[in-house]
């Protein structure tokens, strides 16, 4: 047993990091126009083959396992990355061998859909021809090319909101067992854990630097005190985050619970590290160029997305996990 | 201890009712701009034309001489009749430099200034925080320099509400190059339309621009434009920062209980992700309820501060403890309506009338930062009413 | 309008406070067999009228008012008083005047009782004659000198728990209005804050003289944040009760609301209040010598008396004030 | 990453189950007292007949010498079989006391104690804190004075567990008058025996009396207990923390996850008083499924910290993290079961056997307070882990 990244896991997440980091910057997100997933991104995650890296080999994927998928998650979070790099990723597994590799190449985009009572809520480029719906029994692929959505303002910055119906009749894809949703809450789970940890990050350094009354912040209790509660928060949800895609990578029958308690943990840690972040960094935390707001906005989104708070609970209450 | 209104106190608040019932907008103010502050202008022209202006202000320079219980029923009217938020481009005018003048300008500058602020000729911006200089302004260091019968300012400011549509500034700097801390500044009146200044507006997470960054490139201002004495402007200053502390969060502090309510009615119209009224959660009915009884609290809160202040002539010393409660309020009640309100939560464009929940919700951290942030309101509450050791 | 003990209210406080302060010292709880009221200490209130402060003059009583009640009951609260003192000033209104001397005197006893499911849960002295059972719809006095309760270990310490039935034929008052119910409300929110009140002022004060790493702990942020926060429950809770007595006095429409508001807040800041206090004393604070404890304890009882959480949030809830 | 247990770990935890399924004692610990403490002695001693003492400890001084997961299966099963809880007299002998002296003593300390801890012969306590020197231990004042071949210690400990079962005791001394904080301290074995010494009991809010004030009077200690040097104790006592620290609350950090199952159980059989059940209210049930995620999440903390230091050989800096979250948890969750209990709730006479919920909840005070406060453990994460500059 090993619970932390460890060999090739490293490898991953460190190649993850470097790509990402030149590929979709935090910075792109204080220039407008950069939500979602742009046509050359997805180009160029598709060619670095990372919307595959879970996929099996027999499928034409790497053939890595939940954990990695994980690791490559949490780094997208770390950016704030538009949630349809987890729906074009999802997608390649329930497409079939005609429309996957436009999938998995990043030819054509994949939104991802929620159902908002008798709507939709379509999160993801304008551009996606398809949109992906999951539940905890399955997925379906749709073929929205001809469908207009509305778009509506979005309160996060790195990904559009657009609301209308799907074209129930053009589903071009379906599986009905819960892997999708799975891989899904895995991923939002690790962006929120990243996002969190990428909060944590940015007050300790401001908090190393910025002075009143003649001492660094990070001096006051008022400041190291919530610091402390931030990497608490983080490393919780981290560690059941290990636990979680280990878990399902070895098929352990309560692997769905402990996911289900990472994805409660990380939208935690994610959205009071992200408010905490604000709150130290004082008025330059509420500016639109700083940092600190895309973090609190986008962890609303992810927060929606796989496993909300009162259902996520509600699965928590009557389950058990093995010892 | 009683809840009685002396007779005095009811023929105002019929006198106010009635007025405000028939001349209040009847069309909403603009969400910000040029329009705005037009706006806001002209309904304070009407308060003035009507006698209404400068509840707060003494009598003898045209305001309504009202006592604190007073002035809290004419908040609560303008509650009622839905007129326009007294927090608008003429609040740093009428709410704390109009006052700053009355109690240290000079008769000059009293004559000129007063008049223009309660007819609403003149917006007032204020120039005290710095980049490095936010809850601690003592530490500022925008610096003046006497050249004949000027100073010449040099230096930035931040965080300076509506600016773009401001006359004339609050303007704190430091005259003496040579001191430290709170000695050696000044208080001057600004004339925004001074050549050298330069206004940069600062976009904000609410995606709205309603505080700057204000650049002083060798800003000639006439010393006869100093209020207090130079050098000693910090006295001046705290005279300022009392008027805002006093009464700053009088309507944000009535306000509550009503937007409390409406939460509670939208929670018994809105379903959430599971099916059912999010009324119905238990959870959540609870947090509303106490969050009533917080909103309740704080009214008693006010009242009770506000009759002892009228006794004794003074603002207490519990300002802190009100701004930590009722900025705390509003923040968890805006995270309340998160949970209610599920995806329509998540729209936003910056348009505060279109998204009023998820606008507060980002206004909560304006709220617990501005004005001295919620840990420096803790200290404030642990140096001056528990006296505990100092930790600064 | 004026929202604070004034003229004769804190001549009244003074010297509830005075004669408290030497009857019924906080200190007596740390010697055993303190807990509720003694026949002495019954003597001793009932002489001096303070069982019949809020009594009609018609009654025989002070005649004064629910503002004077609530002010006592803060004093009372102040050294963890016992619950029967505020049952015996409550039987006082509803006992027909040939009962009535004897309870104002303090000749007979009264204990308070709680129903808890179908049983009754009987607080105060074991040699009580009467007990005094209220709810919102009225109250109802029960001889119980010939019923049999059997003891239960109380965790305050400054009431004892029995447990029993009460004997329903041997009722001998009775009401069927709120007013029994409204000054209880008040008196238990009194204490509360009282108690609340102490719990600041025990650890500001321990905060000025006990050091640690070379400094007051009173000049750490640790510690003065969260006295700052002790300071405010008791402060918001304090103006609310003002609000509701005074409202009760002058026969407000919505005294019933502030009323249940007052409660709400004083039984959060009574046990929060007590809970800080222990935390920040460190060691000290979990000794059974230190007062510490018996706020904590205290406050738990006065939490299930005249409206606990869910059924004060339940009335809140729909409730509205006038304004 | 992954959850693998190695063919060994697997055949430990079997043997252990085995074991302990037809060994664990069939009467319940008795509450408190020498009948408790006689009960840990003799527990400890099965253990140590049948080849389990001493988890944690080396294999060349009689312990198991296993890994860190090995020792989670250990307590795992401990819990499993419902064995007597690891914290009891023996804890300070086998949890720090035992392996400061396999790491810092002398052969003869080692070959004289070592066996008669294993066996529970030795009862040991903690002499570090004093009623001056809590969370700061730095700053105690007990001294000792060089007198020939001993050291003559005067002054007083406190917060001492068990001490009136105890045979030895860590003792931690200032030999250097003139040293400050750190310097000048000397770590003795201190036979409890030893004339001049005075136990009085503290008794605390739980109603026990686990904690004492030591008094010393003049008690003469050879030379020859001394663990390290004569004035640089504080290095051994360095040890003796972090093996306190390490695996501290390893029993607890496991045994959460039943209790709050236990509590799930508990609000679906008890009625609010509102008459429904409590886990129907909807803020209960989810403040309960929280707490178990809380508490799964507390176990996979455990478990990558424990794999990581299995391979580090070295403890990581995370102990605080971890104590601040099972303690927090700890109060969370006795809080939540204290809203579920009603009245009963309310009763409470010290035995932790009858009232099991009310004493979890009144120590959780013990809880966040003792070993450093969950003050302390924020300063020591915002220091090393998160490298601020220092506040103290």
């Amino acid at each position: 047993m090993f619970l932390a990244p460890d060999g090739d896991e490293i490898e991953i997440t460190n190649a993850a990091a470097e790509f990402l980091g030149e590929a979709m910057p935090l910075d792109r997100l204080h220039t407008a126009g950069n939500a979602d997933m742009s046509v050359a991104l997805r180009a160029q995650l598709g060619n670095m083959g990372w919307f595959a890296l879970a996929l099996p080999e027999t499928k034409g994927g790497s053939g890595l396992t939940a954990v990695e998928h994980a690791l490559f998650f949490r780094e997208v979070g770390r950016l704030c990355g538009p949630v349809d790099i987890l729906a074009q990723s999802l997608a390649a597994h329930i497409a079939d061998e005609h429309l996957r590799p436009a999938i998995v190449s990043g030819e054509q985009g994949v939104a991802l859909v929620v159902k908002d009572g008798s709507r939709a809520r379509l999160i993801g480029a304008a551009d996606a021809v398809l949109a992906l719906q999951v539940d905890q029994q399955g997925g379906c692929l749709f073929d929205i090319a001809s469908t207009a959505f509305e778009e509506r303002a979005s309160l996060d910055i790195a990904n559009s909101l657009r609301i209308g119906d799907l074209p129930q009749a053009n589903r071009v894809a379906e599986v009905a067992d819960d892997r999708l949703w799975q891989l899904g809450q895995l991923g939002t789970a690790a962006m929120q854990i990243g996002l969190a940890e990428v909060a944590l990050e940015l007050i300790v350094e401001y908090a190393k630097v910025r002075e009143t009354f003649g001492r660094k912040i990070g001096s006051y209790q008022a400041v190291r005190h919530p610091c402390a509660d931030m990497a608490l928060r983080a490393e919780a949800a981290r560690c059941q985050l290990w636990f979680a895609a280990a878990a399902i990578k070895e098929g352990r029958s309560d692997a769905t619970v402990h996911l289900d308690a990472a994805k409660h943990l990380a939208n935690q840690a994610a959205l009071a590290n992200a408010d905490t972040n604000i709150q130290l960094h004082g008025g330059i935390g509420v500016t639109d160029e700083h940092h600190a707001h895309l973090l609190l906005k986008h962890s609303w989104l992810l927060g929606k997305l796989f496993g909300t708070k009162r259902a996520l609970l509600a699965r928590l209450l009557d389950a058990r996990v093995e010892s | 201890m009683d809840l009685q209104y002396s007779d005095e106190d009811r023929a105002f608040r019929e006198r106010a009712r009635a007025w405000l019932s028939i001349n209040v907008p009847q069309t909403p103010r603009p969400a910000g701009g040029p329009a705005a502050a037009q706006f806001d202008r002209d309904w304070q022209r009407k308060l003035y034309e009507h006698g209404w202006a400068g509840v707060a202000w003494p009598k003898e320079f045209g305001g309504l001489g009202l006592s604190g219980l007073q002035q809290v029923i004419w908040y609560e009217e303008l509650a009622r009749a839905r007129a326009p938020h007294y927090v608008n481009t003429t609040y740093v005018a009428m709410m704390h430099a109009g006052p700053t003048l009355i109690v240290r300008g000079t008769e000059e500058q009293k004559g000129f200034h007063l008049p223009k602020i309660l007819s609403g000729e003149s917006l007032w911006c204020q120039g005290f925080s710095e980049p490095n200089a936010g809850s601690d302004l003592a530490s500022l260091k925008t610096r003046g320099v006497v050249d004949g019968d000027h100073i010449v300012v040099t230096g930035a400011k931040m965080w300076t509400t509506e600016a773009q549509y401001a006359d004339y500034q609050e303007l704190l700097i430091r005259t003496d190059p040579e001191s430290e801390r709170h000695r050696g500044l000044t208080w001057l009146i600004c004339d925004m339309k001074t050549p050298g200044i330069d206004i940069k507006p600062i976009r904000t997470m609410l995606l709205d621009e309603h505080v700057s960054m204000v650049f002083y490139d060798e800003v000639r201002i006439p010393i006869a434009n100093v209020v207090g004495e130079v050098n000693k402007g910090w006295s001046t200053a705290l005279s300022t920062l009392s008027f805002e502390r006093g009464l700053g969060f009088i309507g944000d502090q009535l306000d509550l209980y009503e937007r409390v309510c409406r939460a509670i009615d939208l929670a018994g119209k809105v379903r959430l992700e599971n099916g059912r009224y999010a009324i119905e959660d238990d959870g959540i009915a609870q947090k509303l309820a106490s969050l009533k009884a917080d909103a309740i609290a704080i009214r008693s809160m006010t009242l009770s501060h506000i009759t002892e202040s009228d006794r004794t002539g003074e603002p207490g010393p519990k300002g802190s403890l009100m701004k930590l409660l009722v900025t705390g309020t509003h923040k968890t009640l805006s995270e309340t309506v998160g949970e209610i309100l599920g995806w329509d939560f998540l729209e936003f464009n910056g348009d505060r009338n279109a998204h009023p929940w998820t606008h507060d919700y980002l206004w909560s951290w304006v709220f617990t930062i501005a004005g001295g942030t919620s840990e420096i309101q803790r200290e404030i509450t642990a140096d001056r009413l528990l006296d505990l050791p100092r930790a600064r």
